[in-house]
């Protein structure tokens, strides 16, 4: 099981924070497009500029590759508390 | 070293208290709290979020870091989530060193980061609804005088 | 806005808790404690003299100057005086601004006085009798950042 | 009455904190000629750098006229708290 989750300006405009999956697509870029795929409106916010992820807690860049069971978090801008 | 995210109101005097608490070689302790301001009625609640697991892990990473780059004894930060009202305390910063111009200048530091790009989503409540909030221009140049 | 002079013993967690109370329009409150150090057995007492009226009357003054140049909302000032021994607060520094940076410069400017410029008389007690001391080159350096 | 007090290292040279006297010379020169006339070590510390005198609880700089009742204090340098 796969976990999948959004936060702040993303979690409002998905109307979701967190997803579970049975499995995932092979790549981070699949499943985001997974995820947006019905959603043009979080498509567009998870394309925006500043807009990190996060895989296991772990910030990534780029594109990657995906293991059965990791979480994966979208991160808009972070804001400082 | 102390890094909590509560979601419960906490009192910046009993931090101070017990943080002081047996120290008789260390000089100086500086403390910051940072409270939720009412804005003239403006804002009525703030509403922070964190990832759990990661925010309270990068702030670690930063603390320590701070802790060998200015010297301190000790430091703690305690951090508010959730929906905290005008006049509750945000969080609190406090550092322990031998001298004060360590203990003023990591505080001073950690305060930066923590305003300006500590893993956090803070959203705004007032009488017209709700906005996420974004580092002020003020709180990125003030992050940036330590890079 | 407080200043005094104590020979008692001070908490200050206590007067951080009363400093902060129902604050809803001040964002940043900054404190800064300092402690008299046993440096390894070296120091087993401070003993600090003040001139009661003058001492207090330019403190007050510097303190008000202050609150002016860093726009404070409000500052508490309390000093030991007498003798204190390893591990006791020997001053307590508070500043409330709206934001953090003026509290932060705010405190660090009147430790920067009261460590270097302000009219006590400071003695150190030690095994080997005692001696007065004076400011250090840090602490004179340190005061002339703000002139 | 008049009262004349010492501070810091000045009061343990002396061996006094306070006198008090019933009545002060025309000038604070001569009272600090007169507080020190018996005692050297005491002439050479109120004569050291940096040794103040506040006349009524304020700073006075150079001789200045002394008046009945007045509080007369020497100050060595000021060590902050």
């Amino acid at each position: 099981m796969a976990r999948v989750l959004l936060f702040g300006r993303l979690a409002d405009i998905a109307g979701w924070r967190e997803r579970r999956l049975d499995s995932l697509p092979a790549r981070l870029s699949s499943l985001k497009a997974l995820i947006a795929a019905d959603d043009p409106r979080l498509a567009e916010a998870l394309a925006a500029p500043g807009v990190q992820a996060a895989v296991d807690k772990t910030l990534v860049r780029g594109d990657m590759a995906l293991a059965a069971g990791m979480e994966i978090a979208f991160l808009p801008p972070m804001s400082g508390g | 070293m102390i890094v909590r995210l509560q979601t419960e109101p906490f009192e910046p005097g009993a931090l101070l208290t017990d943080f002081c608490r047996g120290r008789s070689e260390t000089g100086a302790v500086v403390s910051f709290t940072g409270i939720a301001r009412a804005s003239a009625g403006a804002t009525q609640a703030l509403e922070l979020e964190a990832y759990p697991g990661f925010t309270d892990a990068e702030i670690g990473r930063i603390a320590e870091a701070a802790r060998t780059r200015f010297g301190l004894d000790d430091l703690m930060i305690a951090h508010r989530i959730g929906r905290i009202a005008p006049g509750e305390a945000i969080v609190f910063v406090a550092t322990a060193a031998a001298h004060r111009r360590e203990a003023f200048e990591a505080a001073d530091h950690l305060m930066d980061y923590l305003k300006s790009r500590a893993p956090f989503w803070k959203k705004e409540h007032g009488p017209d609804g709700a906005r996420w909030i974004e580092p002020t221009a003020r709180d990125l140049a003030d992050a940036e005088r330590w890079d």
